[in-house]
């Protein structure tokens, strides 16, 4: 039997990967002016455990290992990772990289399956082990994550449903004091690379709105009621928490619709 | 006690919940609503519990917490109980609100609550009783509605059917223990 | 993934060029039984095959030449199936039958018209042009649609057409119009098609019929959301759809007699010089591919337009009426299908807001209740969700596939519904002759007792062994009688009222298939006896064209036979026509019932 | 002031609680009630063949002898395993492969007159369990293609052996989409044309 092999109207896995990593190179550009070559080493270290940690699941799982690993979601968890903690503690990084990607990804059979995103749960574990070292507020590199998520945005890759809910929010919580959240980079990263993946968000539009407002909410009641600093991580616990409510938002969004 | 321990509890209490439910088609057609109307009784419960307790004080009863708290949670447990049977008895067991397992949450859901350091004033009691029925609630709804997008997931074999709820509990579970710890 | 995702633009229309004649035609025998042997020569327009049941067309040789073969082939449709078919080796000589051109087309009624392009092998999306139920029942359409719409990227058939024989296609729309009758008659057509928009407008101002340029996107131009956009709530149900390539070859059929033997195929994709090629049916997909310039790089064949297409195996198959447009596309790495990443772009693109993703799970668990349940019934397979599908799930192919599973299993349950229906009537029937036997046997017997016992009274003298002889007779009338009661008093015999009607049908049913084998008898024997006509006329090699001219009439009268036979079915499923008999019959049943129902009441109030 | 806001919060647990109970007991009503008797629902699943290869004499005869358990499900070869499926759903037991004897699938058929062959004997007229072949006495018999169930029961009594079995069209056009399994494969270049 034929399958289509016909026009297509939009890009593929692959492709689409390719570019939310390039998306990020101008943050990458701007933590490299910052941080100098330690970055490089870091990111290629943690793209090397995450490959290994991929390769591995998948050779547990008895899959094709080289057609999956060059999609390029190993490598793009990677790379937001190394974004999202510190590169001072080079171990940490590989650890958690890897054991998200094995735990989170492979363990609930590949991407697509993963209900819940490997980067949050990457940097909920950095988060239990060393609570105060992860970066805090940069301002360039904030402004480097905003111009790649509207360049994503403008290519038609970002679903912003769930990113927009909760950026609105965050703007409607001004009063309380929510106001240095939109300085940190984490909340920019989560929320543009993080936050519009399909397989942890509800696949409705309303679903993935709920879903962002839903983490919004969660995040800055904690944060303003408890004044920790590391808006990142506790932004990551509530992505796994509502991950794991994404298919009850299916449940009461979804529906076959009008019968014609 | 603090909320770093007892919410990843609830999540362990809510699986217990779901692992209990028979695993034919009616029950899984009416594990949802199952699930609300079990964390709505638990809220029940749990407002008649503290509800209990503050009248307690009042009257000038005078016993150790821990006493006053399992009756408490065991009388109102008790009373709802058999108020449903009463009530609507072939709905209560359609949904599985069977008198055991209300105990069960009275007890294992109630009790914590009364060594929460926020237990101090009434009205903050009383605002952590109600967050914690509903993140309960929630954590019923979700697995109640997780198994079936894991059907779809490409799980190991070794993962397949309720099993594959254990590793979604515990991440929830870390999740909830790291947003529980910022609070206490 | 913004709903309007922009299909490639339109490229500027290609140049039309004829197709040099192949070396080889396989035509295919869609529906029809082949009436030239393996090895005759044939002349062009001759007649190849005739239609064999309603959803057939007649075949015409599309060139003079050879029949090699006659059998199974593969044809040109979703891998490739073996088809009956027919290979042709034309000869070059182009030799042709005299076109004889009908000059009474005007008096044709619309049955003798769809039957007539029947017998000019004249295609529409299933079968004949006109549907011949449709001809013989339908009062006149209220909207009749030449769809012209070309929306699915590449294809450029219909605009070809119309750009280089607008007056030809005008001429058939004034065709159709006089003898169908339509309140209104329009050409749709999209906006982007502008060469051929401006060969129409000239010509519109002055005909009968009415220009729709339609600006909706993609599957806007498909016949179901047409009816739906242009009909007016008072048509919509009762209106027709047409392709303009057939109302095109329908034009030339019955205005010039020619029966329908070529068709404009785009070829397009990464070909060199991507063209409107005008193409004998039954050519070689290869040789129009050959004429088009085939791309140096590895691609792959698909039949069909740029989302619906399907890809073909082997470049040795022919084209028939359906093929618009061959592509080769640049073969894209290889297409290896990823899990659902639940992106949602399939369902913000659907045009008829359905939920792929959910559909395709369903689907490819073969949980076919589910995929009703979501709505597959409403899927119009566009093909969109397959284009933006960034994991390359076949999401088409599983719901084409799902879907005609359904549409079989319906069509099993109707049938099997239909035989259950008719187990139990005949049940009753044979009951019911029982029964009456049985009484006619009592009255019997209970005649010639009395007229024993009347004999008997006359001759007293031997009234012994005479009265134990009546005696007995009148026992054997009396339990037959009661047998014949008790047969009465059982239950579960009388049909509900609901099947009356499905009796009436049976019966018409019944009537019309008798007529239906008489008539095919008679043409039988007419065809015969005009071959033996031929025959003795002229036994040289000239046989052929008359014998022909007689078969072809024969059948003409046997297809009108066939369609007014239909007709009568279908008028005699009205309760009106249901005849006295059954409805005694049913009255009588109904009677019973209430009788029995009176006599059970009547025993539980003596309880 | 907190106990009026406790005491309300209660009164809103315990009003929600009764809706949801009501709900499903509603639920709960309607599918105990007004269901067909279960022969009628078993006949409902049967392909209606009347072929007897079940051993009965039609479908509605199987399917009493089915809802009264003197028979096993894997009787109706028409059926298929998928009815086999359907049957095991309906009477919650588990599924049955065919026995080794039992009579092979075929693809469904109907029955042709070879109308220059037939006699008018009516022989089959009065086999055929659903009233598809019309004809009289020395007159040529015809089967109405549209209400034949396939069962072959005409075939034996035919004296002169004009019945064959041909395979049934159902829909316009008789091809059928596959079901996709693998990609595509490219044409080399050179070797299409």
């Amino acid at each position: 039997m034929m399958s289509t092999p016909l026009i297509r109207l939009a890009p593929t896995l692959a492709s689409r990967n390719r570019q939310q990593l390039l998306a990020l190179l101008p943050a990458i550009a701007i933590l490299f002016w910052q941080l100098g070559p330690q970055l490089l080493l870091a990111l290629l270290l943690a793209t090397v455990s995450a490959l290994l940690a991929d390769g591995l699941g998948l050779a547990l799982r008895r899959q094709a290992i080289w057609p999956v690993l060059r999609q390029g979601d190993a490598v793009l968890s990677a790379v937001l990772l190394t974004l999202l903690l510190p590169t001072a503690t080079l171990p940490l990084l590989c650890m958690c990289t890897g054991a998200a990607i094995l735990l989170l990804r492979q363990l609930f059979g590949g991407s697509g399956s993963s209900l819940f995103h490997p980067v949050a749960g990457g940097l909920l574990l950095a988060g239990l082990w060393l609570p105060a070292s992860l970066p805090h507020a940069n301002l360039p590199l904030t402004l480097a994550l905003l111009a790649g998520g509207l360049w994503l945005l403008w290519r038609g890759l970002l679903r912003w449903q769930a990113p927009l809910g909760l950026v609105l929010v965050v703007l409607i919580a001004l009063p309380v004091g929510s106001g240095w959240l939109l300085g940190q980079s984490a909340l920019w990263l989560l929320a543009g690379w993080v936050m519009s993946d399909g397989s942890s968000t509800p696949i409705t539009p309303r679903g993935r709105l709920i879903y962002g407002q839903a983490a919004g909410m969660l995040c800055i009641s904690l944060v303003t009621l408890t004044t920790s600093p590391d808006a990142g991580v506790t932004l990551a616990a509530s992505l796994l928490l509502l991950s794991a409510t994404a298919p009850l938002l299916d449940k009461l969004t979804l529906s076959p619709g009008r019968r014609t | 006690m603090n909320f770093g321990l007892y919410l990843p509890l609830l999540v362990g209490l809510a699986l217990c919940n779901h692992c209990r439910r028979p695993a034919d088609s009616q029950a899984a057609a009416q594990a949802l609503p199952a699930a609300i109307a079990m964390g709505l009784a638990t809220a029940i419960m749990l407002l008649l519990g503290g509800g209990l307790l503050a009248l307690a004080g009042s009257l000038g009863i005078v016993l150790p917490l821990a006493l006053l708290a399992v009756m408490l949670q065991t009388g109102s447990a008790l009373l709802l109980a058999s108020a449903l049977q009463r009530l609507a008895a072939g709905p209560t067991m359609q949904l599985g609100l069977h008198w055991t397992r209300l105990l069960l949450n009275s007890l294992a859901a109630g009790l914590p609550l009364y060594y929460l350091p926020s237990a101090s004033g009434p009205l903050t009691s009383l605002f952590a009783c109600v967050l914690s029925t509903a993140l309960f609630t929630l954590l019923l709804a979700q697995f109640a509605t997780l198994p079936a997008r894991l059907q779809r997931c490409a799980l190991p074999a070794w993962l397949h059917g309720q099993r594959a709820l254990l590793p979604c509990a515990l991440i929830i579970a870390l999740a909830l223990h790291s947003l529980g710890a910022r609070l206490s | 993934m913004s709903r309007q995702t922009r299909l490639p633009a339109a490229a500027s229309s290609h140049p039309l060029t004829t197709l040099p004649l192949p070396a080889q035609l396989n035509l295919w025998l869609q529906g029809s039984r082949c009436c030239v042997e393996v090895g005759q020569r044939v002349l062009k327009h001759q007649l190849l095959a005739q239609a064999d049941n309603e959803f057939g067309a007649a075949v015409h040789a599309p060139t003079s030449g050879h029949i090699r073969a006659i059998g199974p082939l593969p044809q040109a449709l979703p891998d490739a199936p073996l088809r009956d078919g027919l290979q042709l080796q034309p000869d070059g000589q182009d030799e042709a039958l005299p076109l004889q051109a009908n000059t009474d087309w005007p008096a044709l009624s619309p049955l003798a018209l769809a039957i007539r392009l029947q017998d000019m092998g004249v295609m529409g999306q299933h079968g004949p042009l006109l549907p011949l139920a449709w001809a013989a029942a339908a009062p006149p359409p209220a909207l009749l649609i030449i769809n012209a719409v070309e929306n699915e990227p590449f294809l450029q058939a219909d605009s070809t057409l119309l750009r280089e024989q607008a007056a030809a296609v005008a001429d058939a729309m004034a065709m159709l119009g006089r003898i169908l009758q339509p309140a209104r008659l329009v050409l749709a057509i999209q906006q982007e098609q502008g060469a051929a928009i401006n060969a129409l407008r000239s010509l519109a101002a002055s005909q009968s019929w009415q220009l729709e340029v339609i600006q909706a996107p993609y599957p806007a131009g498909d016949d179901a959301p047409l009816l739906q956009s242009l009909a007016r709530p008072e048509e919509s149900s009762n209106s027709l759809c047409l392709p303009l390539a057939g109302v095109y070859a329908a034009g030339r059929a019955i205005l010039h007699g020619e029966p329908c033997i070529s068709r404009i195929v785009t070829v397009s994709g990464a070909v060199k010089q991507p063209q409107n090629i005008l193409a004998l049916l039954g050519s070689p997909v290869a040789d129009l591919l050959a004429c088009a310039g085939l791309p140096p790089q590895r691609h792959a064949i698909v039949h069909g337009g740029g989302l619906r297409g399907f890809a073909l195996p082997d470049t040795a198959i022919g084209i028939h009426q359906h093929s618009h447009c061959l592509l080769a596309l640049a073969d894209q790495a290889e297409l290896i299908a990823q899990p659902c990443v639940r992106c949602g772009d399939c369902a913000s693109i659907c045009p008829s807001q359905l939920q792929p993703q959910e559909l395709y799970w369903h689907c490819s668990q073969q949980q076919l209740e589910q995929a009703q349940h979501w709505r597959l019934a409403d899927c119009s397979q566009c093909g969109l969700c397959s284009a933006v599908c960034p994991s390359q799930l076949p999401l088409l192919d599983t719901f084409r596939q799902a879907s005609q599973q359904l549409l079989l299993a319906e069509q099993q349950q109707s049938a099997a519904d239909a035989a259950r229906q008719r187990h139990r009537f005949r049940q009753f029937r044979l009951e019911r002759d029982k029964q009456e036997k049985a009484q006619r046997l009592a009255e019997r017997a209970a005649q010639q007792a009395a007229k024993l016992a009347q004999q008997q009274a006359a001759a007293p003298s031997s009234t012994e062994p005479a009265a134990v002889v009546a005696d007995k007779q009148a026992a054997i009338a009396a339990a037959m009688a009661r047998a014949a009661e008790r047969q009465q008093q059982r239950p579960d015999t009388a049909p509900s009222a609901s099947t009356s009607e499905r009796d009436a049908a049976i019966a018409a049913n019944r009537q019309a298939t008798i007529d239906a084998a008489m008539a095919r008898a008679a043409a039988r024997k007419a065809a015969q006896d005009a071959a033996k006509a031929a025959a003795a006329d002229s036994p040289a090699n000239n046989s052929a064209a008359p014998g022909l001219n007689q078969q072809q009439q024969a059948l003409i009268q046997a297809a009108m036979q066939r369609a007014s036979a239909q007709k009568t079915a279908a008028t005699a499923n009205s309760p009106a026509a249901m005849d006295e008999d059954k409805k005694a019959l049913i009255a009588a049943a109904m009677a019973r019932a209430a009788a029995q129902k009176a006599a059970r009441d009547a025993g539980e109030q003596e309880k | 002031m907190t106990l009026v806001l406790r005491l309300l919060l209660l009164w809103l647990a315990i009003w929600l609680l009764g809706k949801i109970l009501r709900s499903s007991a509603l639920k709960l009503r309607p599918a105990a009630a007004s269901l067909p008797p279960l022969a009628e629902r078993i006949d409902a699943l049967l392909p209606q063949t009347q072929c007897g290869q079940c051993g009965h004499a039609g479908c509605q005869p199987y399917a009493q002898a089915l809802a009264r358990g003197e028979d096993s499900i894997n009787r109706c070869p028409p059926g298929g395993e998928d009815g086999i499926r359907k049957l095991a759903a309906l009477l919650h037991t588990d599924y049955l492969p065919f026995a080794a004897d039992a009579p092979p699938q075929k693809p469904k058929a109907v029955a042709l007159i070879d109308e220059a062959t037939c006699i008018g004997c009516t022989l089959c007229i009065q086999a055929c369990p659903v009233d598809a072949i019309l004809g009289s006495a020395k007159q040529m018999h015809t089967v109405l293609a549209d209400e034949c169930t396939g069962c072959e029961l005409c075939l034996a009594p035919c004296p002169v052996d004009c019945i064959s079995m041909r395979p049934a069209t159902s829909l316009p056009a008789d091809w059928r989409w596959g079901y996709p399994v693998i990609a595509i494969k490219a044409v080399k270049p050179g070797t299409a044309a």
